[in-house]
Formats: C-alpha cells, structure tokens, sequence
C-alpha cells in the first residue's frame, strides 16, 4: 500500500468556519500544488476539535504539532517551512495552555503517523511463513525461550498485565487479568484456545497472520499455555481459511521437530501440544463459548455466562480463549519487554491494532495502526482518499458487530475507550467504508440479512428479533414501511440488545439504532416520499423475499 | 427367590432402583432386558451410564437394548450363567480382587466355594460360555475393581431349570466382592409384574404364610390357626406348573384363577389345555374373556386397577397406593369384595369348622384398608403398614416392623437376615432340552416393551397395536439366509411340543442358532413350543431353552 | 432423501479414513463430517449411520446417534445434508461485498443460472449457495465455484466464469 | 450455602443452584418457558431475565449460578417489557390451527395471559408446517406450535436416554426433528411420550386425547404393568380415563413413564370388558356337561356366586381340601392376594395356591 508521508488537518468546526478556515483550506490546496507536495501530502479537515481560542487550528503529522490560531496568510510559510524544509514553526504552536481536552489526544500521535507501525506485521511478507528457521531467524521463539528460562508463569502474566494488552475480539478485555483468572482456576487440566475463527464481514487480518506469520501465533499459544500451565492447545480456524490451516500444520509439525513443542519444551519441563480444530462454516462460532461448543462436537450454541470460560471452558476444565490478533502481540512484548509496548498507542489502550479497510476507497488492505487513529486518518492516510472522490457518507466497523459511523464522528480516535464513550464500536477492526451512492437502509438490510443467516437460533430475541427486524427493514427497502415500524424497530433493538444470549443477537440491535440515530432522515424518506434518495432500494418487491423464507413453509 | 433366601434368609431386591441408579459405580445386567421389560428403570440406567459414567457389563445372549449403553457385552451363550459367574469369580480370586475382611466377618462356606471356583479356569469358561477369555478379564476387572457395584436380573436367569442355582451364584459373585448392605451395590431380582412381590409378600404360595413364613413350622401353624379360627394343612401345596399337570393324574379337581391366563402363560401350552379342558370345575375371575376362559364353568367380572383401591408392592418392596378413578364398568364388582362374598357362601355351606370368633375369621370388610389392618396384624414384614400411612405420603419399603419404624429400603445392612450369609457353591448343569438334528436351533422367549405378559390388556390397546401389531420372531441374518426366507417373511417355529407360524424378524439382536418369540398373541405365543421343565427348588420352568426348527413357509 | 448419487462411493472407506486422521473423541465429529462432505459433496444418510458405528462407544464414554450428526451438519454451512450439483457457485452476500457492486453480479448469477439461493440445477450441474463473508473483502464482490475464487467480479464477467465449467 | 438477596429477601441456596430454582425455593415465581427442573438449564427463551445489580442487562435467571451477596429483582416495569416482547416474539412465529387439544391453558398462554399478549393478535396467519405432521400412533405433532424450547429434546436424551428429538437448521429456520428428519418411530422413538409430558405448548400432545375434553377429576395411582411400580396419573371424565398424565411427586419414576403406562390404559373401556357374571348353561340346568363346556348364560351375582361356592364346596368335600387349586395374581392388590391366600388356606384347607410369580 503507497502511503502519504504527511498529512494536514484543518480545523472546520463552526467557529473555525467563522474565522474563515475554509480559505485556509483552499490556500493549502494551493500551496501543495505550487511546492508538488499534493501526492505525498494528505489534506483534510478536523471537526472535532472543541472550542478554543487558537481556532482555527491545523495539526500536521506525522509530528503531531498544532499550530493556531492560523490565518490564510500563514499558510504559505508553514507549507514551506514545515511540509516542504521539515522545520516546525515553533512560535505559530498553539500554547499549551489553550489547548482542549478534546484535542490533547492528537499529540500522542506524535512520530506514530502517517507511517505504519508494523509489530504484528512485522514479518509478513518478510518470512517464508512455511520455514521454520525463517522465522527464527526474525526473532523466532526467542520470546517462548525467554519465559522459559528466565521467567516463571507468573511473571509471564505479569508482564502481560503491565503491557495493558487488551483482548482484540472486539470486548477489549485485559489479557493479563484474564490469564491470571485461568491460572488460578481450581480445575483437573487447563487449556488454550486460539480463536482463530476469524468471520466478521470485512475483516481477515486473522487470515493474513496464520498465512504469513502462523509460527508467531504457535509460539504465543505455548507461552499462554506455559503462563496458566495448560498441557493442551487448540486453534479453531475457520473451515473456510485452507491456506491457514496448511500453514498452521506445517508449523505445529515444524515446530515439534524443534522442540518447541511436545515433551520437556527447550529443557523446561513444560509439555504442550496444540491440535488444529477446523470450523464448519458458522459466524457464531467466534463467540468463544459457541466454539467452546463447536470443538467439543456440538452445534455451535453460545453457552449461558457465567460461568465463564476461565472456570469452565473446554471439557468443563478452566480454558483461556484468546483471538489471533490478541496473542500476536505476546512474543514482542515479553521480547521487549512492557515499557516498550506501551510506548504506542494511547494510555488506556496501548499498542497497535490491525484494520482491514474496505469499500468505496482508493486502497484497501490490512493495516497496523496506533490505537486510537481517527477514521479521518485511515481514509485520508491509508485508503489514499474516497474513489472517484466521492463523498464519505458513513463507516461501519468492526463487521457486522460494529457500529455506523456517520462524518460528523470521523474524528473519534478509535480505540476501546473512546469509541464507547461515542457510542460506537472498534469491534473486530474491519472499516467498511461507504460513500454517499451507500443507501444507509440497503446496507442495514443487509447487515440484518447477514444476522439472521448465522443466528444459531438457541434464544428466542435473535432467532426471531433478527427475522422480524430484517422483514421491517425489507419492507422499508420495498417501498412497504410505515413510519410506526420505527418506533417499533428501535424497541425491538433495543430489547435484542437487553435479552440476546451472546453478542450476536446483541449487536444486530446496533446498527438498527445507529440508522435511526444518524440517518433517521434518509430513513424516513423512503416511507414518507416512497422514493430511496441514493435511488439503491428499488422501492419494490423483491424476489429475494420469497427465497429466505421458502424452506419453511409447507 | 429361593435363591437369595438360601444365601442371606431373605429374597428380595436389596436395593432400591433409584440407590442402584445414584451410587452404583458398576452394574451387571444379566439376564434382564431391562429397558424393554422395567423400561422406567431401564432409563435410569441409561442415565447413570450418560451422566456418572457408571461402567455398565451386560450378559445376554441377545443384543437387547440395553446393551447400546454397556461398556462391555458379554453374549454368553444360553444356560450357561454359572460358569461364566464362576469364571469371573475365578479370574477375581486369581487377583486377589475379593473384598477379605467382608468374606471373613460376614459369611461363611467361602473355603467350599473357592474349591469349586478353582474347577472353572477363564479359558475352559470361554470354551463353555462362547466368550473370549479377554473379554471375560475385562468384565472381571470392571466388575471387581469398580465398587459398589450392582447386580440386576430377571427372568433371564431365573428361568431356567438351574434358575435357584444361577441366583445363588450371582449372590456368591456378591459376596466374594462385598457388595452387599451397601448402598450402591447389591442383589436385585426385577420382579416382573406390577405386584409379583406383594403377591408373594401376601402368602401366594404354596409353602408361605404373608411375611414367609413357612407353612410346615408349628408356630406359624398355631398363628393362622388361632387368627383364622381354622384347621390349617401343614404340606406344602402345589405350584402353579404342579397344579395344572396334576388335573391329568385326577389330585386336582377344582380351580379357582383370579385374573390369570395359565394357556398363554405357562409353558406348553398345548398340554396346559388338555388339562384344562378335563378339569372338574374351573372359577375364572377376569376381565376380559381370555384363552383361559374357554375352559372356565363360571367367569365372574373383576376390575381392571383403575376401579380399585389398595396396594401394590413393587420390585424394590416399595408399597403404593392404588386408587380407584372409575366405577366398576356395567356389573363387575371389586375382586376382593368377590373374594369375600366367595368366602363367606362357603364357609355358610358349612361343611369347613370355622371358629367365628377368632379374630381374623371373618370376611365381612369394609374396604382394603381394613384387610392392610389384617395383613399388618399377621405379617411381620408388612406390621407398620396402613392405607393411612401411605396417603400421608410415607414411603414404605418393607420391612416396615411396626407403625413408627420407617421402613427398610436397603436390606442387609450390617448383617444378614439369616446372620452370615452363606456361600454355596454351584456346578454347572447344562439345560434340560437342547438343539439335536431334529430340532436344530435354540428358542429363547420373552416379552417386548409394547406389550405385557399374556398380552390380554396390550393386544386390546390400539396405539400399542399399531406399533406391534403381531408376533415376531427374532431370527439372525445368517440364519435367515441359511433357510432361504429370502424376503418371504413367514415362517414355522416347530418344537416336539407343538408348532407356531410368525412373521420373522430378521436381526442381529439374535446370534446365529437362536431364534426368539413372545407370548403375546395367542395365535403364535412362544409357549405352545415351550418345555416344562422346572427348576427342581422354585418349579420355575426353563422358558429361556428349548429346541426348535424353524421352516420358511412358501407362498 | 436419494442416494443414488453416491452409489459408487466407498463411503464406509471415507469415514475410516477420516476416523483415522481425526479419532473418534467429541471433537473428531466435525472434522469427519467436513472430511465426508468435502468427498461426497455431501453428507448422505448412510454416511452418518457408517460415522455412527465407528465412533459410538459407550466404554469410552461416547455416544452419538444419527440424529445429532445430521443436526450437526444441517447446523454448519460448509456441510451440507443434501446433494449438490457437480459445481457449486457460492456467492458472499455480507455487507462489504454489496456496497462494491455485489448485489448487481448476484442477480446475474441468479439469471445465468437460472437458480435461486439453495437450488440445484436439474441436470445437477450447478447448486447456488449464498454463504456469509469469506475473509476475501478486499477484492470484493466475491464469486468462489468449486475451490476457485474470482475477485473484482463484475456483472459481465459472469457469463463468462460459469463457462469455463463442464 | 451462598446468600443473597432477591426482590431483597434474603435467600440461602447451596453453590450451584440457580438464580430461578433459589427464587422458587423463596415462594418468588419468575416466568420460564424452557426451562424444567428435572432438565439440564438451557437458558434459550430469555423469559426468565431478571435484573441483577452490577450487570448492565438482564441475566436468564435459570442460568445464573447464584453468588454471595447478589442482589436480584424479578420483576420491574422494564422487565415485564422484556417479557412482552418475548412472548410478542415467541407468539409471532407460533400457530393454532383451532382444533380442540384438550390440554386446558398451556405454559405459553398462561404466560401471554399474565403479560398481557393477545395470541391471536400476533400469531401467524398461516401454518409453516403441516399439522399432525408425524404418523405416531400416541404422540401428536405439531410444529407450528413449537417455540424451540428444546424440552422435548432433553427429555428425550436427559430422562428416556433415547435422543429421538434433534434441532436441525439454524437461526429462524431451526427446527425440531425426529432422527435425521424422519418419523419418531424411524428415529428409534420408544413411545414413552416424555416429550409430551415437558411441552409446555401443545406442540406435542397426546394423540389419543385430543379431543376427549379435559378432565372433571384426577387420581393417581400406581401402573399396572411392571414391577417397577411407577405412580401416575389418570385423568377421568365422565366416569371414563381420557388421559395419563405424569406425576411430578411419583416417588419411583418422577414424571416419567414408559409406553404402556402412559399410552397402554385403552384397555379399561375396551368393549370387550366382562361386566355381567357368566354361566355355563349346564350347570343352571344341572345337566352334564357337554363336551366345549357349552353356552355361557348371563346371570346375577347371586346365582353365579351360588353355583361357584356350591361347586368349590363339594370339589372339597368330595374330594378333599387338596383337591382344589387357588391362583392368585401378580396383577392384583396385596389386599386380593392376602384374601386369596386366606381363601385357600382358611375357607378350602389347602396350600394349593401359587400365581405367577414363576413366569
């Protein structure tokens, strides 16, 4: 992926408006163009910057600087100085003491953008994924012998815990305090599951790791199973990931032949061995007690919580369930230690987290971003911008579990506090980008659709929330809604949320809120003026309709 | 019956099914087919393997049900139980698997037994019983080492014309382990019918007063006598499989059968008719017209369980209320109201000295309760039990020895009935009639689970026909290609007692040389081709063994 | 249910074969019946009854029937309970493959065809499946037939993969 | 024993126990629909939630282990409107054809009552399965009143051990099947009709009842089949047995009950029932008796017994008290058999009794 080297955000809140940014904005348009920085210089706006006397502000990176208040006739020298000599205008910064809240967090990122900041990716593309050595070479396994030999499991956890990880399957779970709770479990035997059932629509960073780096996932798994003294692994990868699997055999094989595996690892006394579990095709089977289930030979049904998996997991036994993505960070950070790790990302959630862009943009592909990166950044820096320069209109993340994000909220750094606090979701880090021919109800639909099809149907509020909610949202696309179905959906939703069993029923409720909290508008267009704006929903009756509903009738 | 009598001094099962189901860690199924026969108990087996994991061993020589849930299958073949209970015994002893300090505190006859054990090394009972000698280590391995551990039968063991002998090996087996006054553990006889136990319980017998207590001993004599104010005969009576055949030698003349059908029940069948048919007078009190009641002079209408109020003990000596829901239909009248009114036209014909005023020699009850007050007054086992207790919703396994004691749901607890129990040891005998050129394969008869017995309630229950609607007869894939049944399904069941048609079943529930048939259907009921051979202690007839030939019929 | 299909088949050496990499545990029960399915197309009856004799042991504490391995493969949709045809076109319907053109080039699918979601073709050449996003989104909208996939499908390519098939 | 408090009672329950069952014990009725507690805890219709402090949403009380100090609440306005839009759902995807079931107010329409749901408001408009839709000669099925509670499936597998029942398909389109989607009978099903005795809907029923009406009494008694001796029991109207019911108190067998127990009672108003005394033409005439015995004649009670005494009295006195055989029955009431052991031994003078204890 080509990446921008500096990007240039200008505030456009509407006090900035009113102190003229837009011609700021044009002149940086301008001056680029002039110096033929405008291919490797990304210029966007900024709304969410909070009131402040230094408005309008312009923040450059990748040195995080803020500069303000500017004027038009400053533009020409922070482009020349700044973009084009590298030297920072030091008396046009915003003073300290003028700087919000809401616009602290952008100097974090000092340093960390627009480059990638590849840990987990690392090695990939770099190794030969089917050589052992290859990746021993690359820091291999020196991770799994330093705990080994100079560090108890204990310590292990330790080290984990002050690293602040933070579980990446979308609950944000700290990793440390969940090995800690399965270390200390009272069961017979332990073990480890590696979530590897990687399903959430647009996301398949999952897949990029096990293909590219499987052994880095390996050896995480033997350290976890060392740190909570487990004797037995699993990794349940999805059925349709062959690739992964091959290469995730080939490694466990490799791995034994190494002595990172099997009896007495490296001297140590540890014994380990993992077996590769193949999905069967069913999205729920990420939820860890659904695929807790699916290994144990059961249809894949989320168990009733709690108990949790920490005290009964796998056989009943306390079982540690950590995804792909969560145990990739281990090896670096027991490698080099805590301190460095928290050096990315943002204080409450440190590191880095792997996107996978997608949609409407001009690249897509997997990332590894700081925690915390705006989705102005991801689309601005990494997707090099709308295709065919069409208008942002919205952001789904996280798959199918994760939230709307329509423009206004571009600005939340995504990280597993503040989206929350904004009411949207991280979720799996799949950033479905959508551009203004997106019909916000057609993708909804579809979103439901897609619920509905892997809703294992155990509980009755997803079973039959999720039909009912697709019927509605159907309909709406047909040209058959009214506007009371809305009132009707957003309760339902709601009731989804508060009832389902597991996250999935849960979360089908979120992008029903998130339509009728951001777009209510364009929602409502399409039963009262029975036209769809984006002129996507044909406004009548599908086919379709008759084939997802066909096998049960008589 | 007989058999644990001799062992411990009392004959029923010695644990309750749910102890049995809750806290055994092994069981042995021999000779039952429980899930067909005692199908809610047999759940509960079901359940004790799937949820505890109780190591189950079934021995059978039919692949029943049952034996889908059992660790091991031991298909021995017919009649010889007592060499593969002595064979397991052997291979325990042999390591040293007995319980000791059981054998030396709570039994004698052992140093007898283990003489006898020695005679029976794993690989001559392979060669007797048709089970690998591995298989046969297996079992004795999981039955020793897995304690307590549980013995269920049937009928499987005990009819056969060694049945007293087979029961008193599994008590043998038993107490070799110590399982016995433990909870978990045990000897179990499943009684078959709904109150086969109270029946024998109530004196029944031909050598027991209620309570058994023996009709040849003075002071159970001297008891009845002063209660019913009557002479009482101080012999043993006869049996059932006596009494019929002995209308032939004219001893019997008269009988009375109070919701029986000795034709389909007893074994050969075409005898028991001829002897019917040349008794004097036959009384027959039933419910429904019957095979029997062809034979019968007076055919008095009783009621069915739904019209009448009382008790039924069941197989674990459990006592139950049975309720009445329905008036007795058209003129039927309460069978112990007919009873009565029997007795008292009798005992006015004067001819039998009755003392009127002893204490029980009246029949004029007001209901069943009063007669359990009677029953209680004269039965030891039975002493503290009441309708009332009962409807206040005490459960009462006997014995229950007076109206406080709260009954006894594991017998031997501690000690036996009889003080030591006693070791026996058994030989084997081969069965009394077994395949020969004539009749080349081996009959083995039951019941299946949707129907019961003679089959006069079942065969009048539609949905029960619907789904076995005629007899079958189990017949091994083998066997069936061997006789050219070739998909014609009828076929000809012939013994030197007479001969049955049936549709055949072909299946691997049978092993090959054996063919299996029920007695549910008078138009092809196994006891037509069934000997009456008896077990010379309880005349229990051998219904699991006789020599058959099996013809597919043409056409 | 017909079986015809699978006449040929050693079905019975396909379940040994898969007991045989995966063993008889809870957790070789999928894994089994993926490895039926992947050799048959799918699973027939009698393929569980063959699955049902090897794995069930009660000594061991394992007891499966029919019943709960056809549950099992009508539960997850890479397995499949009926017969498909010699080639099955499967189509991602999942939000990021629609928002690139995927609606478009699933209706094409359904006309060339001549099938709707779930159906086989008479002469059982063609099954059309929908499934959930394959994890391939970044070259979206997605059309896999067989073990093929086919990135940036437009809706004039279709004609186009379908006849390379026989 | 683990304390906390609900609907701030305080309740002590032993570790293990649920939220739902502690709250039972407490005399507090929380509403279920799939869960029974002779049944392992499913926790899938969600109607059971309850609020429980420190949790953002609801939790399925029959689930949730109790834990020290938990504060639960079982019901608040915004649970009752969880509960509606359960049974709304569950109601939505439901079916009744209209035919008379005979089973009174079931589980699902005592909770639509009490929540206020109208079923004929919401249910479906058409059925999506056929109706009676197995060929099950006891149990009547059908699906279009199923509301996936899955009891019938763990009853199946938890109490009969049979795991006839399955769920197949998934999300919506789960359904519950016999075997691989076959009939019961084919899928190995017993009969013993648990499934039915723990639908709380109607979806399976009892075949033989369906229109029988419901019961103007019931009495439990104890089976007359097998010595296993299970209490059951029977549903009576109109002086006849419409239906078997279980008995959640029978000592032995709880609410199970095999085949003939539960479906095998026709035989008590089968036509074929003796219900006058019968005779033996001869002897009325006191001719000899003809060979086959000759006519039965129907009689009073006092004729018959007459015949039948003088007939037992002179055996015994012509030929002796041992000429006469006595059977008694396995099949009778203690009471009978002691009567018939006190007949032979008391009124005839013999031991010549036995019954079949032997066969």
């Amino acid at each position: 992926m080509k990446i921008t080297r500096s990007m240039v955000l200008v505030s456009s809140d509407p006090l900035s408006l009113q102190r003229g940014s837009l011609e700021i904005y044009r002149r940086f348009q301008e001056k680029l163009e002039s110096y033929q920085l405008a291919e490797e210089v990304a210029l966007s706006t900024i709304t969410d910057v909070g009131n402040t006397e230094a408005s309008p502000v312009v923040v450059i990176y990748p040195e995080a600087v803020i500069y303000g208040p500017v004027q038009p006739e400053n533009v020409d020298r922070l482009v020349s100085e700044h973009l084009y000599k590298g030297h920072i205008v030091e008396e046009m910064l915003v003073p300290k003491r003028h700087l919000p809240s809401r616009m602290a967090w952008l100097q974090s990122r000092k340093g960390s953008l627009p480059a990638q900041q590849r840990i987990l990716l690392a090695r990939v593309g770099k190794i030969d994924p089917e050589n052992i050595e290859d990746y021993i070479l690359h820091d291999g396994y020196q991770a799994l012998a330093k705990a080994l030999s100079k560090m108890t499991p204990q310590q292990v956890i330790e080290e984990i815990s002050k690293s602040g990880l933070q579980g990446r399957g979308g609950a944000g779970f700290p990793t440390g305090r969940k090995w800690s709770f399965v270390a200390s479990a009272p069961g017979n035997k332990r073990y480890v599951i590696c979530n590897a059932d990687e399903s959430e629509p647009g996301t398949f960073k999952d897949r990029v790791l096990l293909e590219s780096d499987p052994h880095a996932i390996l050896e995480a798994m033997i350290i976890a199973g060392y740190a909570i003294h487990a004797q037995e692994g699993y990794i349940y990868i999805r059925g349709e990931y062959e690739l992964s699997q091959k290469r995730f055999l080939k490694a466990i094989e490799q791995a034994h032949e190494y002595g990172f595996l099997g009896k007495n690892i490296l001297g140590s006394n540890f014994d380990f061995e993992v077996h590769l579990h193949s999905g069967a095709g069913a999205y729920v089977c990420g939820e860890e007690t659904a695929l807790i289930e699916s290994i144990e030979g059961k249809r894949g049904e989320p168990r009733s919580r709690p108990p949790y998996p920490t005290t009964h997991g796998l056989w009943g036994q306390p079982t540690l369930v950590n995804n792909v993505e969560t145990l990739a960070n281990v090896p670096p950070i027991l490698l080099h230690g805590a301190e460095w790790y928290r050096r990315f990302g943002t204080p409450s959630s440190p590191g880095t987290k792997v996107f996978t862009i997608l949609g409407n943009v001009n690249a897509t592909g997997v990332i590894e971003a700081p925690m915390g990166i705006t989705l102005r950044e991801v689309i601005n820096i990494y997707a090099q911008g709308m295709k065919n320069g069409a208008a942002f209109k919205l952001a789904q993340t996280g798959g199918s579990s994760g939230s709307l994000i329509p423009a206004s909220l571009q600005d939340t750094p995504l990280d597993f506090d503040s989206p929350r606090k904004a009411g949207v979701s991280l979720g799996s880090g799949a950033l479905l980008i959508c551009d203004d021919n997106t019909c916000v109800v057609d993708l909804v639909k579809v979103l439901l659709r897609f619920f509905r099809f892997e809703s294992c149907g155990k509980c009755t509020p997803c079973r039959i929330g999720t039909q009912r909610c697709y019927e509605t949202i159907r309909a709406i696309t047909e040209g058959g809604g009214q506007l009371s179905d809305l009132d009707g959906l957003l309760r339902l939703a709601e009731q989804m949320e508060r009832l389902s069993n597991c996250g999935l029923g849960q979360t089908a409720a979120v992008p029903i809120r998130d339509m009728l909290k951001h777009f209510r508008t364009e929602v409502e267009a399409h039963i009262r003026l029975g036209i769809c704006p984006t002129g996507i929903c044909r406004m009548v009756p599908e086919d379709e309709t008759a084939e997802l509903i066909e096998n049960q009738m008589v | 019956m007989a058999g644990l009598a001799t062992a411990f001094g009392s004959g029923a099962m010695t644990n309750p099914m749910e102890d049995v189901v809750q806290h055994a860690r092994a069981m042995l199924i021999i000779g039952s087919n429980t899930t067909e026969q005692h199908p809610v108990f047999g759940t509960k087996i079901r359940q004790a393997v799937l949820k505890r994991g109780v190591k189950l061993v079934v021995a059978d020589p039919r692949r029943i049900d049952i034996t889908e849930y059992a660790t091991l299958h031991l298909r021995h073949k017919p009649g010889t139980d007592i060499p593969l209970i002595n064979g397991l015994m052997n291979i325990i002893l042999a390591n040293g698997w007995q319980d000791d300090e059981f054998i030396a505190n709570r039994t004698e006859g052992f140093d007898e037994l283990k003489a006898v054990i020695e005679e029976y090394p794993p690989e001559k009972v392979a060669e007797i019983t048709g089970v690998p000698v591995e298989k046969l280590r297996q079992a004795a391995e999981i039955l020793a080492l897995n304690k307590p551990m549980a013995v269920m039968w049937a009928m499987g063991i005990t009819q056969h014309i060694v049945g007293v002998r087979n029961v008193m090996d599994l008590a043998n087996l038993q107490m070799l382990l110590g399982n016995l006054g433990v909870s978990g553990g045990g000897v179990n006889p499943l009684r078959g019918q709904n109150n086969v136990q109270g029946a024998c319980d109530m004196g029944a017998l031909p050598d027991v007063y209620p309570g058994y207590q023996k009709v040849n001993t003075e002071t159970a004599i001297q008891k009845f006598e002063a209660a019913w104010g009557a002479k009482m005969s101080e012999h043993f009576g006869m049996t059932v499989t006596e009494m019929i055949p002995e209308i032939e030698s004219g001893k019997i003349k008269a009988l009375y059968i109070l919701g029986e059908d000795p034709v389909m029940s007893d074994p050969n069948s075409s005898h028991i008719r001829h002897c019917l048919e040349i008794c004097d007078f036959i009384l027959l009190q039933e419910i429904f017209p019957s095979e029997t009641s062809r034979y019968a002079d007076v055919l008095l209408p009783g009621v069915s369980f739904a019209e009448k109020t009382g008790t039924f003990t069941n197989t674990e000596r459990r006592i139950q209320m049975v309720r009445q829901a329905i008036p007795p239909l058209g003129e039927a009248r309460q069978d112990w109201r007919i009873i009565s009114e029997l007795a008292q036209r009798i005992l006015a014909f004067g001819s039998r000295q009755v003392n009127a005023n002893a204490p029980f020699a009246q029949w004029n009850y007001r209901d069943t309760a009063q007669i359990m007050d009677e029953i209680a007054a004269l039965t030891p086992s039975y002493a503290g039990v009441s309708h009332a207790r009962l409807e206040a919703g005490e459960q009462l396994h006997w014995p229950v020895k007076d109206a406080n004691h709260p009954g006894t749901p594991i017998l031997h607890v501690g000690q036996f009935t009889r003080g030591k129990g006693k070791f026996t040891p058994i030989e084997h005998i081969p069965p009394q009639e077994m395949p020969d050129d004539d009749y080349p394969m081996l009959l083995n008869t039951g019941r299946v689970l949707y129907h019961w017995h003679g089959g006069e309630m079942t065969r009048r229950a539609t949905g029960l026909m619907q789904v076995y609607g005629q007899a079958l007869v189990e017949i091994n894939p083998d066997d069936a290609e061997r006789l050219g049944l070739n998909g014609n399904k009828r076929v000809r069941v012939s013994s030197r007692r007479g001969s049955i048609e049936a549709e055949a079943w072909v299946t691997e529930r049978v092993p090959p040389g054996m063919v299996f048939a029920n007695f549910h259907f008078p138009e092809a009921s196994a006891n037509e081709l069934t000997i009456a051979a008896l077990d010379p202690v309880s005349k229990i007839p051998e219904y699991k063994i006789c020599a058959v030939r099996v013809e597919a019929i043409r056409g | 249910m017909k079986d015809q299909s699978t006449k040929d088949l050693p079905i019975a050496a396909i379940v040994e074969a898969a007991i045989e990499k995966h063993g008889t545990n809870y957790d070789a029960f999928i894994p089994i019946l993926l490895e039926v399915n992947k050799a048959v197309g799918y699973i027939p009856l009698h393929a569980l009854k063959e699955i049902r004799l090897r794995v069930r042991a009660p000594e061991d504490g394992i007891f499966v029937n029919e019943g709960r391995l056809y549950s099992l493969s009508s539960f997850y949709h890479m397995l499949s309970t009926k017969p498909r045809g010699r080639h099955v076109v499967i189509f991602c319907e999942s939000a990021p493959c629609h928002v690139v053109g995927g609606r478009q080039v699933w209706q094409a699918l359904k006309e060339n065809l001549g099938l709707k979601a779930g159906e086989t073709s008479e002469d059982g050449k063609w099954s059309l499946v929908t499934t959930s996003c394959l994890g391939t989104c970044g070259v979206g909208p997605v059309v896999v037939v067989d073990d093929e996939i086919y990135g940036n499908v437009t809706p004039e390519q279709v004609p186009e993969i379908l006849a390379r098939y026989e | 024993m683990i304390s906390l408090k609900i609907n701030g009672i305080p309740v002590e329950a032993p570790e293990g126990t649920t939220v739902l069952r502690a709250a039972e014990q407490a005399g507090i009725e929380i509403p279920t629909l799939c869960d029974h507690r002779d049944l392992t805890p499913y926790g899938g219709c969600r109607l059971c939630v309850v609020d429980v402090k420190g949790w953002r949403f609801p939790m399925a009380s029959c689930t949730l282990p109790v834990a020290p100090d938990m504060e639960v609440t079982t019901e608040s306005p915004a649970l009752v409107e969880s509960r509606r839009t359960i049974l709304e759902l569950i109601l939505s995807n439901y079916y009744d054809a209209g035919y008379e079931d005979s089973l009174g107010e079931t589980q699902l329409m005592r909770w639509a009552k009490r929540y206020g749901v109208d079923p004929a408001k919401v249910m479906l408009k058409k059925p999506r399965f056929a109706v009676n839709s197995d060929p099950n000669p006891f149990i009547w099925v059908d699906m279009n009143k199923c509301i996936l509670c899955t009891r019938c499936i763990r009853a199946c597998a938890e109490i009969q051990g049979r795991f006839v029942w399955s769920l197949v398909e998934r999300g919506f389109d789960t359904r519950v099947v016999a075997g691989a989607d076959t009939d019961m009978l084919d899928a190995r099903c017993e009969s013993c009709g648990a499934c039915v005795a723990y639908c709380p809907t109607g979806a399976l029923n009892n075949k033989m009842s369906l229109s029988l009406g419901l019961p103007d009494k019931v009495v439990t008694t104890t089976c007359t089949y097998c010595g296993v001796g299970c209490q059951l029991d029977l549903n009576v109207k109109d002086g006849h047995v419409v239906r078997v019911t279980s008995n959640p108190n029978a000592p032995v067998n709880g609410m199970h009950l095999c085949v003939k127990g539960r479906y095998g009672y026709d035989f008590i108003h089968h036509a074929e029932r003796l219900t006058k005394p019968l005779v033996r033409q001869y002897l009325l005439e006191g001719t000899p008796r003809p060979k086959g015995r000759g006519e039965w004649v129907e009689v009073d009670w006092d004729t018959a017994l007459d015949i039948a005494a003088r007939k037992l009295a002179g055996t015994r006195d012509a030929y002796g008290a041992d000429s006469v055989g006595v059977l008694a029955s396995a099949k009778c009431l203690n009471e009978e058999n002691y009567l018939m052991n006190k007949f032979a031994r008391q009124v005839i003078g013999t031991n010549n009794i036995d019954h079949c204890a032997r066969l």
